[in-house]
C-alpha cells in the first residue's frame, strides 16, 4: 500500500513536471516565429525596407528621412516577465517610434498605466541617453513597467551597438523587505511555540501587517503569473524586487525544512483579509463530503492555467487572483463578482478561497510533495 | 428635489421621517420579541449602520445623478460590500452571547 | 383575550411595517440623493439667488497673514512680451500683415531678425518659437480636418461663439479704455463724492453690487505691484509705466464656467461664456464705481487686462494656485474664471486663505496626467521660480500647441485641467460633506483617501484621447450635456 | 474546538453552490483574459 502511494506521487509530480517543460518548449518556439511579423506589422515592406544586422538591430530604409535609421529591438523585465521594445531612430539617433510589440503585463493592470503617454514622454530623449540610465521618471504606480520600456530601449541598443554596459547587483533592503523578513520569522517561530496565547498575539499582529502593508500599502503577494513567468525563465529584475526572492525562497524553504506552508498561514495578505472576515462573521470550517474533489479542482485549475499561459508564453495569462480587486480594486468585472462571493462566503466558511479556489494552495503543495518524496 | 413644485419637497422629508420612525419602531419591537439583549452601544452601533448604509446609497445615487455613472457603480459596490461585512459582524455582536 | 390578540397583531403589523419603511426610507434616501446629485441648483453660482449665501464656504477658520505663494528672492514685474496671448499677437502681425503682401518677418530668417522685445524673448526661450510653429502648423491642420467634425460640434461652436460676440471687436463691452488711466479711469467719474461710513462698509456694498450683477465669489485685495504688467497699456500702448496711484484696490471677480459643458472639453466647453460674464460683471461695476465718484478701471479676460488675476485672487482671499497654474477655489475647484475692477475707493481687502492647495496638488497630479500638451509639470513640490516666486509652471507654448490641435473650428482652447480637477465640483451635500471636511483634517488622510477614491472611481481618458485622430479620439471627461450634442437635434 | 459547518446541512449545499459559481466566474475570466492576450497585436501593444 505504502509503495503503491510513492509510486502514485512519483507519477503525479513527474508528470506535471514533463506537461510544464512541454508547455514552456512549444510557447518559446511560437513566440521566435513571430518576430519577424511584428516588425514587419508596424513598417510594411510595401513602403519599408528592412534589413536584419543582428538579433537586436535592424536596418529601415525608406523615402522619408525620419522613418529611416535603425530599428532596435530589446527586452526589458516587466512585473509579469519580458516587455519587449522596439525604437525606431533617425540617422541622428532620435526616437521617431517607440513601440511595445510584446508584453506579459497583466491587461488589466497595464491599461491603467497611461502607457502611452509615457511612451511619448520617453521617445522625447535621444536613444543614447538610455545607455547610461533612466533619463525619465517613472510612472507612478508603474514603475515596473516603465522601467522594463526603458530597460529594453536600452537592451536593444547596448547589444545592437555590443555597447558594454555593467548591470552591477545591489539589492536593496528596505521596509518592504524588513517586513518579509520579520513575517518569516513569526510564521517560523509559530512552528515551535506551544503557549496559546502568545501564538494567537503573533499570528494576529503578523496577519494585520501583512493586511495593511503587504496588502495595501505595497500590495506585493506571490501571484500566479509571478511563478509562471519564473516557469518561463523571466526571472524579476533582483535590483528592484529583492523581496520577492526573500519572499518565494523563504516560504519554499520553510516548507521544505518544516513542512509546513507559512505563506498560506500567515504572511498572504488576503488570507489575513479572510482571517478578519471570519472573525467578523464567526465563520465555521466547512466541511464536505466532496471536499477531495472540490480541491482536485482546485489545483487542476491551477495547473490548467499555468500550462495555458506557457503555451501562450504569456505568464499574464494565468492571473486570476483577486488580490488586486480586494487591495488596490483593479482587475475585471468578472474578479469583482468573484470577490464579492468570496467575501460574503469569507463571512461564513473559514477561508474558501485558500481553501477552493487560491493557486498557491496548488502550486505549494507539489512543492510539498517533491519534498515528502525526496525525504522518504 | 421637485423643481416645479414648493410643497413636495417638504411632504416627501416629512413621508421620510415617518418611514425612519416606523423602520426604526419595528426594529424595536423585532428586538424585543427575540432573545437579543440590546444595551446602549449595540442600538448606537445598529442605528449608526443603517444610516451609513443610508448615505452610502444616496451618495451612490448622487453619483447616478450628476451623471458620473461608473464613479456611482463604484462607490456603491466598494461602501455596499463594506456595509455587508459590517453588517454580518454587527448582527454577530448582537446574538452573541 | 381579544384584545391581547389585537395587541399582538398591531405589534405584529408594525414589525412588519418597520421592516418594509426601513426598505423605502433607503430607497427615499437613493431618490433624495438622485435628486441631489441632478439638482440644478448644484451648479454653484447659479443658484436661486444671484446672493446665493448658502453656496459660500466658511473662509474664516483658515485665514491667513501670507498668501501662500512663496516668495524667494528679488521679484520682478511681468513684461507684456511673457504673456502668451500678447507675445504670439505681436508675432502673428509680423507673420501675416494686415493687407500687406509681404510678411515682415519669417521663421527661416531666424530669432535675430525680430524686433525687440521680441527677440531677446525668444533668445532666452528658445523652445518657444519652435512650439509657436508648430502651433501654427497644427492650426492650419485642423483647419483643413475641421470639415469633417464641424457637424457634430455645430452646437457646441456655435454656443461659444454666441458666447464670444459681445467680447471683440468696436462694441466690446466694456470698452476698450483710451488714452492715460490717470485720464481714462476717471472719465465719467461723478464729481460729487458722498463720505463713506468706513472702508467695511465700502467692501460689503461693492460686494453686493457684484453680486448682483452675477458675480458667484468676490474678493478684495491691495493691488501689488508684482502683478501688474509691464510694457504695455491699454489706451496708451507699450511704454514702461510705474502702477497709476489710483489703482489702490482690486474688486476681484469669479465666476464658474457652465458645468456640463466644462466637464465635456475639449470639444463641448468654451471660455467665453465666463468671460462674457465676468465682462459684463466688471464692466457694470465700472460704471457703478464712476457713478458713486470713483475711479474705476475694468481688467478682463481674454486679454484686456493689465492685472495677473490669480495671484491678485489669492491675495482677495478667494483661493489657492493650483499644479495647473489656475486658481482653486474652495466653492468652485479649478472651474473659477477672473476679472478684476481696480479702483480708488477705500476698501477693506481680505484676507488670503490656507485650504492646503499645494499639499493636494504635490500628491495628486491628475491635471499632469490628463494635460493632452504635457505642459503641466509632475514634480513633487513647485521648484519653479518665476519672477522671484517659486510655484509650478505651466508650458504656455505647449499648451497653445493643443488649443490648435483639438477639434474645433479654429483655437479655443482645451480646459481639460480644469474639468479634471477633483476640487472642480458642483454644490451638493456629497462633496460639500469633503469640501468642509478636507481642508479641517491636518493629517492629509481624508485628502488622500478622497484623492484614491478620485483615481479609482472616476473614468480618465487620458492626455493623448482628448485630441482628434490620429493622436487621440477626441474623448472629453465627462458627457457632454445634449443641448450641446447635435446629433440629438438635428440629423447630420 | 473547531466549530465545523456540515455539507449535510441545507444552508451549506448553498455555500458549495456559491464555491463551484465563483469557480466557473474564474474559468470564464481566464477565457476572456485569453482572448485579450492575442501577443502579436492586443489593443495595448498599439501606440
Amino acid at each position: 500500500m505504502m509503495m503503491k502511494k510513492k509510486y502514485r506521487d512519483l507519477i503525479i509530480v513527474s508528470g506535471i513536471a514533463v506537461m510544464i517543460i512541454l508547455a514552456a518548449v512549444y510557447g518559446k518556439r511560437r513566440d521566435a516565429e513571430t518576430q519577424k511579423e511584428l516588425i514587419e506589422a508596424f513598417f510594411p515592406s510595401s513602403q519599408y525596407h528592412i534589413e536584419r544586422v543582428n538579433g537586436n538591430k535592424w536596418k529601415l530604409s525608406s523615402s522619408n528621412l525620419l522613418y529611416s535609421g535603425n530599428i532596435y529591438i530589446g527586452e526589458g523585465k516587466g512585473y509579469n516577465g519580458a516587455v519587449s521594445i522596439m525604437v525606431q531612430t533617425d540617422h541622428q539617433g532620435r526616437i521617431s517610434q517607440l513601440n511595445i510589440i510584446a508584453n506579459h503585463e497583466t491587461p488589466s493592470y497595464f491599461q491603467k498605466l497611461k502607457i502611452n503617454n509615457f511612451l511619448k514622454t520617453a521617445s522625447q530623449v535621444k536613444i543614447g541617453d538610455y545607455v547610461s540610465g533612466e533619463p525619465i521618471d517613472a510612472v507612478s504606480g508603474a514603475t515596473i513597467t516603465s522601467r522594463a520600456i526603458m530597460q529594453g530601449i536600452r537592451n536593444g541598443n547596448t547589444k545592437g551597438e555590443n555597447i558594454a554596459v555593467s548591470n552591477s547587483f545591489h539589492p536593496s533592503f528596505g521596509i518592504l523587505e524588513f517586513i518579509i523578513v520579520a513575517l518569516l520569522i513569526a510564521g517560523l517561530i509559530l512552528q515551535v511555540i506551544k503557549n496559546r496565547k502568545i501564538r494567537r498575539t503573533i499570528r494576529w499582529t503578523s496577519l494585520i501587517v501583512s493586511f495593511a502593508m503587504l496588502g495595501f500599502v505595497y500590495n506585493q503577494p506571490i501571484t500566479l503569473s509571478r511563478i509562471v513567468a519564473i516557469l518561463n525563465g523571466h526571472f524579476p529584475d533582483i535590483r528592484y524586487e529583492f523581496y520577492f526572492y526573500l519572499l518565494l525562497g523563504g516560504s519554499i524553504m520553510a516548507i521544505i525544512f518544516t513542512k509546513k506552508n507559512i505563506y498560506c498561514r500567515s504572511i498572504c495578505p488576503f488570507s489575513a483579509a479572510q482571517e478578519i472576515l471570519a472573525k467578523t462573521g464567526r465563520a465555521k470550517t466547512f466541511h464536505t463530503k466532496y471536499y477531495r474533489r472540490l480541491k482536485y479542482l482546485q489545483w487542476g485549475f491551477t495547473l490548467g492555467a499555468i500550462l495555458l499561459a506557457l503555451v501562450l508564453n504569456n505568464p499574464g495569462a494565468a492571473q486570476y487572483e483577486v488580490f488586486g480587486a480586494f487591495f488596490q480594486l483593479t482587475g475585471t468585472v468578472i474578479l469583482f463578482v468573484v470577490l464579492f462571493i468570496v467575501v460574503i462566503l469569507s463571512l461564513f466558511i473559514y477561508r474558501p478561497w485558500c481553501n477552493f479556489m487560491c493557486p498557491m494552495d496548488g502550486v505549494f503543495a507539489y512543492v510539498r510533495m517533491i519534498r515528502n518524496m525526496i525525504s522518504k | 428635489m421637485f423643481p416645479n413644485s414648493t410643497i413636495l419637497g417638504p411632504l416627501f422629508w416629512i413621508v421620510m421621517g415617518g418611514l425612519y420612525t416606523i423602520s426604526f419602531t419595528g426594529f424595536y419591537y423585532w428586538i424585543t420579541d427575540s432573545i437579543i439583549k440590546m444595551n446602549w452601544w449595540k442600538w448606537l452601533l445598529s442605528i449608526l449602520w443603517f444610516l451609513g448604509l443610508n448615505i452610502t446609497i444616496a451618495g451612490g445615487f448622487t453619483l447616478f445623478g450628476e451623471k458620473e455613472i461608473r464613479a456611482g457603480f463604484w462607490f456603491l459596490s466598494v461602501f455596499g460590500g463594506v456595509f455587508i461585512v459590517l453588517g454580518v459582524g454587527l448582527w454577530r455582536l448582537l446574538t452573541s452571547r | 383575550m381579544d384584545e391581547d390578540n389585537n395587541k399582538f397583531n398591531r405589534r405584529n403589523f408594525i414589525k412588519t411595517a418597520g421592516l418594509a419603511s426601513g426598505v423605502i426610507a433607503l430607497a427615499g434616501a437613493a431618490g433624495a440623493g438622485l435628486a441631489a446629485g441632478s439638482n440644478k441648483d448644484s451648479y454653484t453660482g447659479w443658484g436661486r439667488t444671484a446672493y446665493g449665501e448658502d453656496q459660500f464656504f466658511n473662509r474664516k477658520p483658515f485665514l491667513v497673514d501670507t498668501p501662500t505663494y512663496d516668495k524667494v528672492g528679488e521679484t520682478r514685474r511681468i513684461a507684456f512680451i511673457e504673456d502668451l496671448f500678447k507675445r504670439n499677437g505681436e508675432l502673428s502681425r509680423l507673420l501675416f500683415p494686415r493687407g500687406d503682401e509681404t510678411p515682415l518677418w519669417s521663421f527661416d530668417e531666424g530669432v535675430e531678425k525680430l524686433p525687440e522685445p521680441l527677440k531677446t524673448y525668444y533668445l532666452e526661450h528658445p523652445d518657444a518659437l519652435g512650439e509657436f510653429r508648430k502651433a501654427i502648423e497644427k492650426s492650419q491642420e485642423q483647419a483643413g480636418t475641421w470639415d469633417k467634425y464641424k457637424h457634430k460640434y455645430l452646437l457646441a461652436d456655435a454656443w461659444s461663439t454666441a458666447h464670444a460676440s459681445p467680447i471683440g471687436g468696436q462694441g466690446a463691452f466694456p470698452p476698450q479704455p483710451h488714452g492715460n488711466p490717470e485720464e481714462s479711469d476717471f472719465r465719467g467719474v461723478n464729481e460729487e463724492t458722498l463720505p463713506l461710513k468706513s472702508p467695511a462698509h465700502g467692501s460689503s456694498l461693492i460686494k453686493q453690487i457684484a453680486y448682483s450683477f452675477g458675480a458667484s465669489l468676490v474678493g478684495i485685495a491691495k493691488v501689488k505691484e508684482d502683478w501688474v504688467y509691464q510694457g504695455y497699456m491699454r489706451g496708451v500702448g507699450k511704454i514702461d509705466f510705474e502702477v497709476p496711484e489710483h489703482w489702490k484696490y482690486a474688486v476681484v471677480i469669479a465666476v464658474p464656467h457652465e458645468w456640463d459643458s466644462m466637464y465635456a472639453n475639449p470639444t463641448y466647453g468654451t471660455s467665453y461664456d465666463a468671460y462674457s460674464k465676468l465682462r459684463f460683471i466688471a464692466g457694470k461695476l465700472e460704471v457703478f464705481l464712476k457713478e458713486i465718484g470713483y475711479a474705476a478701471r475694468s481688467h478682463v479676460p481674454p486679454t484686456s487686462y493689465e492685472i495677473a488675476m490669480p495671484p491678485l485672487a489669492i491675495d482677495a482671499g478667494l483661493g489657492e494656485q493650483g499644479r495647473h497654474g489656475v486658481l482653486v477655489t474652495p466653492e468652485l475647484g479649478a472651474n473659477t474664471r477672473l476679472a478684476a475692477v481696480t479702483t480708488n475707493m477705500l476698501l477693506e481687502p481680505d484676507k488670503p486663505i490656507d485650504i492646503g492647495i499645494k499639499e493636494f496638488c504635490s500628491k495628486c497630479k491628475i491635471c499632469a496626467e490628463e494635460c493632452p500638451s504635457g505642459a503641466i509639470s509632475f514634480t513633487d513640490k513647485p521648484e519653479n521660480v518665476i519672477r522671484g516666486y517659486q510655484r509650478w509652471n505651466i508650458n504656455q507654448d505647449k499648451c497653445f500647441t493643443i488649443w490648435n490641435s483639438v477639434a474645433t473650428s479654429h483655437a479655443r482652447g482645451c480646459r481639460v485641467c480644469l474639468a479634471v480637477c477633483p476640487y472642480s465640483r458642483k454644490n451638493n451635500w456629497i462633496h460639500k460633506i469633503v469640501r468642509e471636511v478636507d481642508p479641517r483634517d491636518p493629517t492629509g488622510l481624508f485628502s488622500s483617501a478622497m484623492l484614491a477614491m478620485q483615481k479609482k472611481f472616476f473614468t480618465y481618458p487620458g492626455g493623448q484621447e482628448y485630441l482628434p485622430a490620429p493622436d487621440g479620439n477626441n474623448k472629453t471627461f465627462g458627457e457632454a450635456p445634449d443641448w450641446l450634442m447635435t446629433e440629438e437635434w438635428f440629423n447630420i | 474546538m473547531i466549530e465545523t459547518a456540515n455539507s449535510s446541512k441545507k444552508g451549506n449545499k448553498l455555500f458549495a453552490l456559491l464555491i463551484l459559481i465563483a469557480a466557473a466566474l474564474l474559468i470564464l475570466h481566464l477565457c476572456m483574459q485569453t482572448a485579450e492576450l492575442n501577443p502579436t497585436c492586443s489593443k495595448s501593444n498599439k501606440n
